[in-house]
């Protein structure tokens, strides 16, 4: 019987805050003149900070609490995936300040577009429902679809908006369409009850239901990370879309994908685990040879980053094809390393961007060694923890796939990753090799933004890479806690 | 009284301080202190050899053999630097630093304008140090240290000269050769390790006196078992072939006489060369156990004393003659060594020593006062010039050609006797070879002192022609033309000669008994019983009067008198016979005065060859197959896989959907052929 | 008791590249502070050295630091003599390389020797990890430092030759990762003592031991997976070439005696005429490849490949030899010869390459032929580089000849016809670099360059002389360097004689 | 009584026949946005048969939520139309191939 229970407003203690927080900022933003706008920018992190903290405190032991009839879920996978949705957008945040500006974008639809998609995604991965999934995922692509297209004036923009959207709409009608088989099956939107209530075995009258069910929402998962063959919306939107809006798209989406894909695949279809992890061993493979293959060819280093991004996604999908908690642990510590990764890699991108100047093309960072060798180091460490070189934090999170794949038997699967990670690392090289090898094109040393906070926010986040390389236990052990994994 | 490890560390040391000081202070130094400390050192060492020597003939003393230090110890194997002093070492010693000792004095006068005196003191200090430890060793390892030490000091000194392009080929053929040869000792050694058990002299040896090692067999390829003793045999005489320069390894020895003369006499006439005999002759035991290894030595002994020989009648540089002489003598000691007449070796490695290295340091006065001509095409006469080295030679190359009572004869003599007393396979073939040098030496020898110091001089003097000698590097004057009138050479020269030339005559006269056949060297030698020609010998020798009168009687005295007369005849009385004689025979002098062409095989073979097989192996293996077709093939396939595909990510929108639609289906269709295909 | 002295060695020159890096903008405070940190690191491994109890042997400065609990993968580290052995060589080379460095580099000194000073903390790492994720963290580690010293200070193909370098590498290594993380399915942990314990079937060894191959052929390198070597030498700056070739390449041998043999003896076993088979073609093969080059330093190179071949050699034929011919104590000659020639190859091709660079220095071209005649106006030089050279060909009395001979010695028991092969490079290496020397030092004076070189100075003096005497005692007197290793040698031969399938 | 196969195969036609829309179309931008409500309207079809079907009210809840989502998703559509027309003039999808490689 449906109730309507107080406490669980209580657990949705910090979607609300961030809720109310935007709506409010969105008023105050409207009375704000240009010159002003900073202030939205600081409430905006504040609000990010203080649902962070809201996030965390309280958060619920062991097996977690659910909210209005198990539509929504707070547990630890929740919390953590949270925590690093919230970081990485307020990363966005202070990267896209000074390059917005330059273009004249600082304007409050940007923040209050992120802070939406934020919540969409702190709904996402909580959610409990096909229908919170659904919300939740639509709260994101629709508040991104518009960020990306946020420069109105912009050929490229408006383009990749245009695609993301088409496709994006495309696979949401395909997740849809799937869940109404699930739902035709099993009668409930519930993911729990879906798991408990569906007959998985193969001789089940709904058994091709279900199973094409599966099929569509693996789809709708799949074009949400990025996985090749439904990758292809991706390197355009990445190179179209402004850089500090890539930088989102790039970072914490992932993170949420991750989230939908753990609740649908685990939560929901838990009982076709052979079905879907081979469908993402197949995705895996494809998504590790066309990303890096692509990206060798690339001269645009947001595109290079955006066949990279796909090739990342290929390793996360090994974790997921063991189909135990420890495998959705390595696969989600994956997913964090590359959403930090990645904030680094574009992030550098707008440190030596200017008005005018996007330093979008591999070649403008020639010589950055000469020019500033403190960011030519962050942008280096960023190039070998995405390569997977270690002690970089990017070799850890290939560390725990390859053995989560390993461990589930899969050891081809495994060599047939690292067979692709050598060529990756051709790519990763190269840019490191334009860093430091090559003669900058001009001389003297870069001029820096102004913009304290970016710097310092860059130089943590790089310097984090090479931090949590060294001392990556208690966020592995935080990884799985959330899954409730005891360690051996 | 018994030998100390102090007194025979002081022989070892005391040249090597010498060299040290020379060597690396050679600026503080100066000139007087180079050669006075490494001639301080030497000396020392050879005066305390010499009591060395006399403790063990006449003082009683024990056999002196201890372990120094360890070098390394692995498990059982264990490596040493120690001592084995007995007879055969004593005598050996005696005769490095003592020759070299005559060497250090005749360089004061040699190199005396040469820039580099301190460094020649130095290397030819370091090399009595290197000689002395292979001599004095007691085991394989140090013998092994010794052999390529020695190796070293002579590359550095064939190519003293450093600017002459011909002495720096010719130092690295020396090197290279002898590594052939080292690379035959260093297996022999891994096998003495491997069957006996130990690298020590005295364990290895004492191993041999079982059965089982003379009939022990491996099979290295299947089914074809091999004797260990002939395998492990004939290995180390690989290692004697190259630093004893036997055929076909000789061909840098006559080559090495581009160092400077005193080297050639001490490192290339004297001693280094020697190694390789007194090696063979300190594993008697172990050569003892293998008929077919010794006939092997044979073989390669007597060829090279015959044909090498034959190639010094037709050289007209003087030291080359030499040389090649020098070739043909370690021939006749390998001979003696190949029937067993281990003795008899060693004791023609001592007698040649001294006649060969007065020989050589004669030479070099010769050439002191040709202003550094080596050829003998334009000497002749200098006898009125210089008379003591005239005497000198002439005392030398008698003994070299055997003439009664000179130390020359007693050795080659029984040599000659012993292969005759031989039943070993080839020992017929020796016999010929042996005595039909003896003709030959006898031919080059006086051949070489007809044209030097006889007939006509064949120089002229131009007294405006201002050569220093400072140019010993380049010889770009021009050939028979001196600055001023020859002259016999300062006493530092002349000294060793005569002190060269007394050992040259009369040792052999005294020590044939004892050395030879009254067992003077004790266990160090050891001969199986039925191998023993010499002691059959020993049954005919009745005193050294007798073994001279009796040697008139014999076929080698009159075979080398007959080689004296014909030299006599062509080179002294009628020199204009010797173009008639060349062109009737000039089948056989090209082929002799091209050496039988293996140089020119060597260089074509090994040396071209070597580098055209290394270029091979570069551009086709590394740079082309490795390189090129995997390691930058598969980055360029890479590379162009991915250009091309580029063209899938087409930037129409309904590629892209048609992408997701196709993979839709394509899930769907293979979860359906799953479905389908599970029972 | 508690040691800290290995974590000291690893961290110091570590640290101290920041240090250099924060404080080292003038290139001179950059030069004094990094040859400040590198002696201090070598001052710290000599009580490593002293300190290390023969008699008692296995590990000894143990420390045990939980690293990732989830893993039990741990921050472990430990040193036999083995270990100490190639630790020492690397403090002592690294003092030699800073001040090789001194002034041959002149642009960006900092980072060059922050890089210097982390590799060589990397290296330690790699020698002292007895966890094998740690040691896989400073086995890849490694090549961020290399990769940026030869990209950037490096010669004219830099860029190729460090790609080629990185990307070869991490190939090999990354198979190796694999292999660890089966090794870990199967123990639960990540310590090698637990690997060397667990007891695999012949096939998961077989596949092991060919993913521990590829990494550590490609590090040492062996034929044929040896062509990035000579690239990376041509390219990289001397002291790069000298760590290069010194240390970096043992890191190969060390990780076969670490993995390889103990891990998967029987595969070893098995396979183990593969790698004898390479080790002989190395020998031959390159040598007769050395023989033709042109390029002083690929030369030497080249002569590094065919002299690391000794050491697969050394450590194979010890498996052959206790595994089929029940001779435990000609494995432990083998083994011990090829942990010498390690240490040998260190110092030789250290000096090697450091007399090449005394060339560079001065005329800026490593061709052959760009020289000729330098004994006429650099006597010492010369001096210093024919003792080399002979060192290089194996000379008796020189540390070049003992691991050799040992190796040879011990192949023999194996097989004659080994020992023949190997014996090859008697010859041929006295061939190639008898001939180098020839053409560089001997002669008339090469050109008007050549005549207006002068000698060594005094830093070089010291580098050249460091060299020759480490060369010359090792040579002379190699017992406390075999005393030392004694104990794990033979505890790695008798690892050898269980089998474990 | 219609069976549930039928609406199936209705919400499935409607469903080809939107998917083949967006990738056959090769004209008008604004076609792809009809095809995409199209494919909308399938599931929708589908969910409602299924929640009668099944007796369970939920799945038409979840229609609700789709038809406003729907609408927020076509307003943000036809802006990012409105964007594209402005910058380039044209809404002809053979034209927007700028990004691409």
């Amino acid at each position: 019987m449906i109730q309507f229970n107080p406490a669980d407003l209580a657990t949705l203690r910090p979607e609300l805050f961030l809720l109310g927080a935007t709506c409010a900022i969105l008023l105050i933003d409207l009375f704000l003149k240009p010159a002003q706008r900073n202030v939205t920018h600081w409430l905006s992190l504040a609000a990010l900070a203080v649902t962070a903290v809201l996030v965390c405190c309280g958060a619920p032991q062991e097996h977690g609490v659910t909210a209005f009839n198990g539509m929504f879920i707070r547990d630890g996978v929740a919390t953590v995936l949270k925590v690093f949705v919230l970081l990485t957008t307020g990363l966005v945040f202070l990267y896209g300040r000074g390059y917005l500006r330059d273009r004249g974008l600082f304007i409050g639809e940007f923040y209050l577009l992120l802070l939406f998609a934020t919540l969409g995604m702190m709904l996402l991965v909580s959610a409990g429902s096909l229908v919170t999934i659904y919300l939740g995922l639509e709260l994101l692509t629709l508040s991104s679809y518009a960020l990306v297209a946020l420069n109105r004036d912009s050929r490229a923009s408006s383009e990749a908006a245009i695609k993301y959207f088409v496709l994006g709409a495309l696979a949401s009608g395909l997740l849809l369409y799937g869940m109404s088989m699930i739902y035709g099956a099993t009668g409930t939107l519930d993911l729990a009850r879906i798991h408990a209530v569906a007959d998985f075995s193969a001789n089940s009258p709904h058994h091709m239901l279900l199973a094409f069910g599966l099929v569509f929402l693996v789809v709708g998962i799949a074009f949400k990370f990025g996985a090749a063959p439904f990758h292809m919306w991706l390197p355009d939107v990445y190179h179209g879309a402004p850089t500090a809006i890539t930088v989102f798209i790039g970072s914490a989406p992932k993170l949420a994908a991750f989230g939908m894909a753990y609740r649908l695949l685990d939560g929901a279809m838990g009982g076709m685990s052979g079905q879907w992890s081979l469908m993402l061993a197949v995705l895996a493979v494809l998504s590790l040879a066309i990303g890096n293959l692509f990206a060798i060819a690339q001269s645009n280093l947001k595109r290079m980053l955006a066949y990279s991004t796909i090739s990342h996604i290929g390793f996360l999908l090994l974790g997921f094809v063991n189909g135990t908690t420890s495998g959705y642990a390595a696969a989600m510590f994956y997913a964090i390393s590359y959403a930090l990764m990645a904030a680094v890699a574009f992030g550098m991108i707008l440190l030596l961007a200017r008005a005018g100047f996007e330093a979008e093309e591999i070649d403008d960072f020639k010589g950055l060694n000469k020019r500033n060798p403190w960011y030519a180091a962050v942008m280096a460490l960023a190039m070998f923890s995405l390569a997977g070189v270690p002690p970089l934090f990017g070799f850890f999170a290939k560390l725990m796939v390859l053995k989560a794949a390993i461990d589930a038997g899969q050891l081809w699967l495994a060599i047939v990753a690292i067979a692709f990670a050598i060529i990756g690392l051709f790519y990763y090289l190269r840019v490191v090799k334009v860093i430091y090898f090559d003669e900058p094109q001009d001389h003297g040393p870069l001029a820096l933004p102004k913009d304290l906070a970016f710097r310092v926010g860059l130089s943590l986040n790089g310097l984090a890479l090479l931090v949590l390389g060294v001392a990556w236990s208690p966020l592995l052990e935080w990884c799985y806690g959330a899954f409730a994994i005891v360690a051996k | 009284m018994p030998l100390s490890k102090t007194l025979l560390l002081t022989i070892v040391l005391a040249p090597l301080f010498g060299a040290a000081v020379a060597g690396l202070f050679r600026r503080q130094v100066g000139r007087v202190g180079a050669a006075g400390v490494t001639i301080a050192g030497v000396a020392l060492s050879c005066a305390l050899s010499l009591h060395v020597l006399y403790q063990l003939a006449w003082g009683g003393a024990p056999v002196f053999n201890e372990n120094l230090y360890t070098w390394f110890q692995v498990g059982p194997f264990g490596a040493h630097v120690g001592f084995l002093v007995d007879r055969l070492t004593a005598m050996m010693m005696v005769v490095v630093t003592f020759v070299s000792l005559m060497v250090h004095i005749y360089t004061i006068g040699y190199m005396a304008e040469d820039d580099g005196f301190q460094r020649f003191f130095s290397y030819i200090a370091l090399f009595t140090f290197s000689m002395l430890m292979l001599v004095m060793s007691n085991n394989f390892l140090q013998l092994f240290f010794g052999w390529e030490a020695v190796g070293l000091v002579s590359y550095l000194l064939i190519g003293f000269w450093f600017k002459r392009p011909s002495a720096i080929f010719a130092n690295m053929k020396a090197f290279l050769v002898n590594r052939v040869g080292d690379f035959g000792f260093l297996l022999g050694i891994a096998g003495v390790l491997y069957w006996f058990g130990s690298l020590d002299y005295a364990q290895v040896f004492q191993n041999t006196l079982g059965d089982a090692a003379a009939t022990q067999t491996v099979e290295i390829f299947a089914g074809h078992p091999w004797h260990v003793a002939t395998i492990v045999c004939i290995c180390l005489f690989i290692g004697a072939m190259g630093k004893s320069a036997q055929v076909p390894l000789h061909v840098w020895l006559p080559d090495s006489m581009e160092g400077p003369t005193p080297i050639s006499a001490l490192i290339h006439a004297a001693t280094m060369v020697t190694a390789g005999i007194f090696m063979v002759a300190r594993m008697s035991p172990l050569f003892e156990l293998s008929e077919t290894a010794l006939s092997f030595v044979l073989v390669i002994g007597a060829t090279t004393a015959l044909f090498t020989g034959l190639i010094g009648v037709v050289q007209n540089d003087i030291k080359r003659v030499v040389a090649y002489s020098t070739l043909s003598q370690l021939g006749y000691m390998t001979v003696a060594l190949g029937v067993s007449a281990y003795a008899g070796g060693v004791y023609h490695l001592m007698t040649h020593a001294f006649f060969k290295a007065l020989l050589f340091l004669g030479a070099g006065s010769v050439i002191v006062a040709m202003h550094h001509e080596q050829d003998m095409r334009y000497m002749g006469g200098l006898k009125k010039y210089m008379p003591i080295t005239w005497i000198t030679m002439w005392l030398g190359s008698l003994a070299l050609a055997g003439a009664p009572a000179f130390s020359g004869f007693f050795s080659k003599d029984a040599i000659i006797e012993a292969v005759g007393e031989s039943h070993r396979f080839g020992a017929g073939y020796a016999y010929f070879c042996v005595l039909a040098g003896v003709f030959v030496t006898a031919l080059y020898s006086f051949r070489l002192l007809y044209k030097t110091f006889h007939g006509p001089e064949r120089f002229v003097v131009d007294a405006h022609h201002g050569h220093g000698h400072a140019d010993h590097g380049d010889d770009h004057h021009e050939p028979g033309h001196l600055a001023h009138a020859p002259h016999e050479s300062p006493w530092v020269i002349t000294l060793p000669l005569v002190l060269l030339a007394i050992p040259s005559v009369l040792i052999g006269w005294f020590t044939i008994g004892p050395m030879l056949f009254e067992g003077w060297f004790g266990g160090a030698i050891r001969v199986a019983e039925q191998n023993d020609v010499l002691t059959e010998l020993g049954h005919e020798f009745h005193g050294p009067m007798a073994m001279v009168l009796h040697g008139f009687t014999q076929a080698p005295f009159w075979i080398a008198f007959a080689g004296f007369a014909v030299a006599t005849y062509i080179w002294l009385f009628n020199p204009g016979l010797t173009e008639r004689t060349k062109s009737a025979l000039r089948p056989i002098y090209d082929v002799l005065v091209n050496k039988y062409w293996i140089d020119e095989l060597y260089q074509a073979l090994f040396a071209r060859g070597g580098i055209a097989l290394g270029r091979g192996f570069w551009k086709a293996g590394d740079v082309g197959l490795i390189d090129g077709a995997v390691v930058n093939g598969s980055a360029a396939v890479v590379g162009r896989v991915s250009a091309t595909v580029r063209w899938l990510q087409s930037g129409y929108l309904y590629h892209y959907a048609f992408a997701m639609i196709l993979g839709l289906i394509a899930l769907l269709g293979g979860l359906w052929w799953i479905a389908q295909a599970a029972p | 008791m508690a040691s800290h002295l290995l974590s000291l060695l690893i961290w110091l020159p570590i640290v101290g590249a920041i240090v250099v890096l924060a404080f080292g903008r003038q290139a001179n405070t950059a030069r004094w502070l990094s040859l400040g940190v590198a002696l201090l690191t070598f001052v710290v491994s000599i009580p490593l050295w002293t300190g290390y109890q023969t008699a008692v042997g296995g590990l000894q400065f143990v420390e045990h630091l939980s690293w990732i609990p989830a893993l039990k993968a741990n921050y472990a580290l430990g040193a036999d003599g083995i270990s100490v052995a190639l630790i020492v060589l690397t403090t002592f080379t690294s003092v030699l390389v800073v001040l090789g460095s001194w002034g041959p580099i002149e642009t960006r000194v900092s980072q060059y020797m922050a890089a210097m000073l982390a590799l060589e903390g990397f290296l330690i790492g790699v020698f002292a990890a007895t966890d094998a994720l740690l040691f896989y963290v400073f086995f890849e580690g490694m090549l961020i430092p290399m990769f940026i010293i030869i990209g950037i200070w490096g010669g004219p193909r830099r860029v190729y030759a460090t790609l080629k370098f990185f990307i070869y590498t991490f190939l090999g290594s990354i198979f190796m990762l694999v292999g660890l993380i089966y090794l870990h399915m199967k123990t639960g942990e990540f310590s090698l003592a637990s690997f060397a314990q667990l007891s695999l079937s012949t096939k998961e060894q077989g596949w092991l031991f060919f993913a521990f191959l590829i990494a550590f052929a490609i590090k040492v390198p062996m034929w044929p997976v040896h062509t990035w070597l000579p690239d990376a030498h041509v390219e990289a700056p001397t002291g790069g070439s000298v760590i290069l070739a010194a240390i970096m390449l043992k890191v190969g041998g060390y990780g076969f005696i670490r993995f390889s043999l103990p891990i998967t003896p029987d595969a070893s076993q098995e396979y183990a005429w593969v790698v004898i088979a390479m080790s002989l073609i190395a020998i031959v093969y390159i040598g007769y490849v050395a023989l033709v080059q042109e390029d002083m330093k690929k030369l030497i190179a080249y002569s590094s490949i065919a002299h690391m071949a000794f050491v697969t050699l050394g450590l194979f034929i010890a498996l052959a030899l206790v595994r089929t011919h029940g001779n435990p104590a000609g494995a432990r000659l083998a083994v011990q010869g090829a942990m010498v020639q390690m240490i040998s190859h260190g110092f030789v091709s250290g000096a090697m390459f450091s007399c090449i660079g005394v060339l560079y220095d001065r005329l800026h071209t490593r061709q052959i032929a760009d020289y000729g005649g330098v004994a006429n106006v650099m006597p010492w030089f010369a001096a210093f580089m024919v003792l080399f050279a002979m060192a290089n060909c194996g000379l008796p009395g020189t540390s070049g000849f003992v691991g050799e001979f040992m190796v040879i010695l011990a192949a023999f028991q194996d097989s004659p016809l080994i020992a023949l092969v190997a014996a090859f490079t008697l010859i041929i290496g006295a061939a190639y670099t008898l001939w180098l020397v020839k053409r560089v030092v001997f002669g008339e004076v090469g050109n008007d360059k050549v005549a207006k070189m002068k000698d060594l100075d005094a830093r070089e003096w010291i580098v050249l002389g460091a060299f020759a005497i480490a060369v010359l005692a090792l040579g002379v007197y190699p017992k406390p360097l075999t005393d030392l290793m004694e104990p794990a040698v033979q505890q790695i031969v008798q690892s050898l004689t269980l089998a474990k399938a | 009584m219609i069976p549930l196969s039928h609406y199936l195969t209705l919400g499935a036609i409607l469903f080809c026949i939107a998917v083949a829309g967006i990738f056959i179309n090769r004209k008008n931008v604004i076609t792809l946005l009809m095809a995409i409500e199209l494919m909308l309207l399938a599931v929708n079809t589908n969910f409602i048969a299924f929640s009668r079907y099944l007796g369970d009210p939920s799945g038409q809840v979840f229609v609700f939520f789709i038809l406003t989502v729907a609408a927020a998703e076509a307003a943000i559509g036809l802006a990012i139309l409105v964007v594209l027309f402005r910058n380039r003039a044209t809404i002809n999808v053979t034209e927007i191939d700028s990004l691409k490689g």
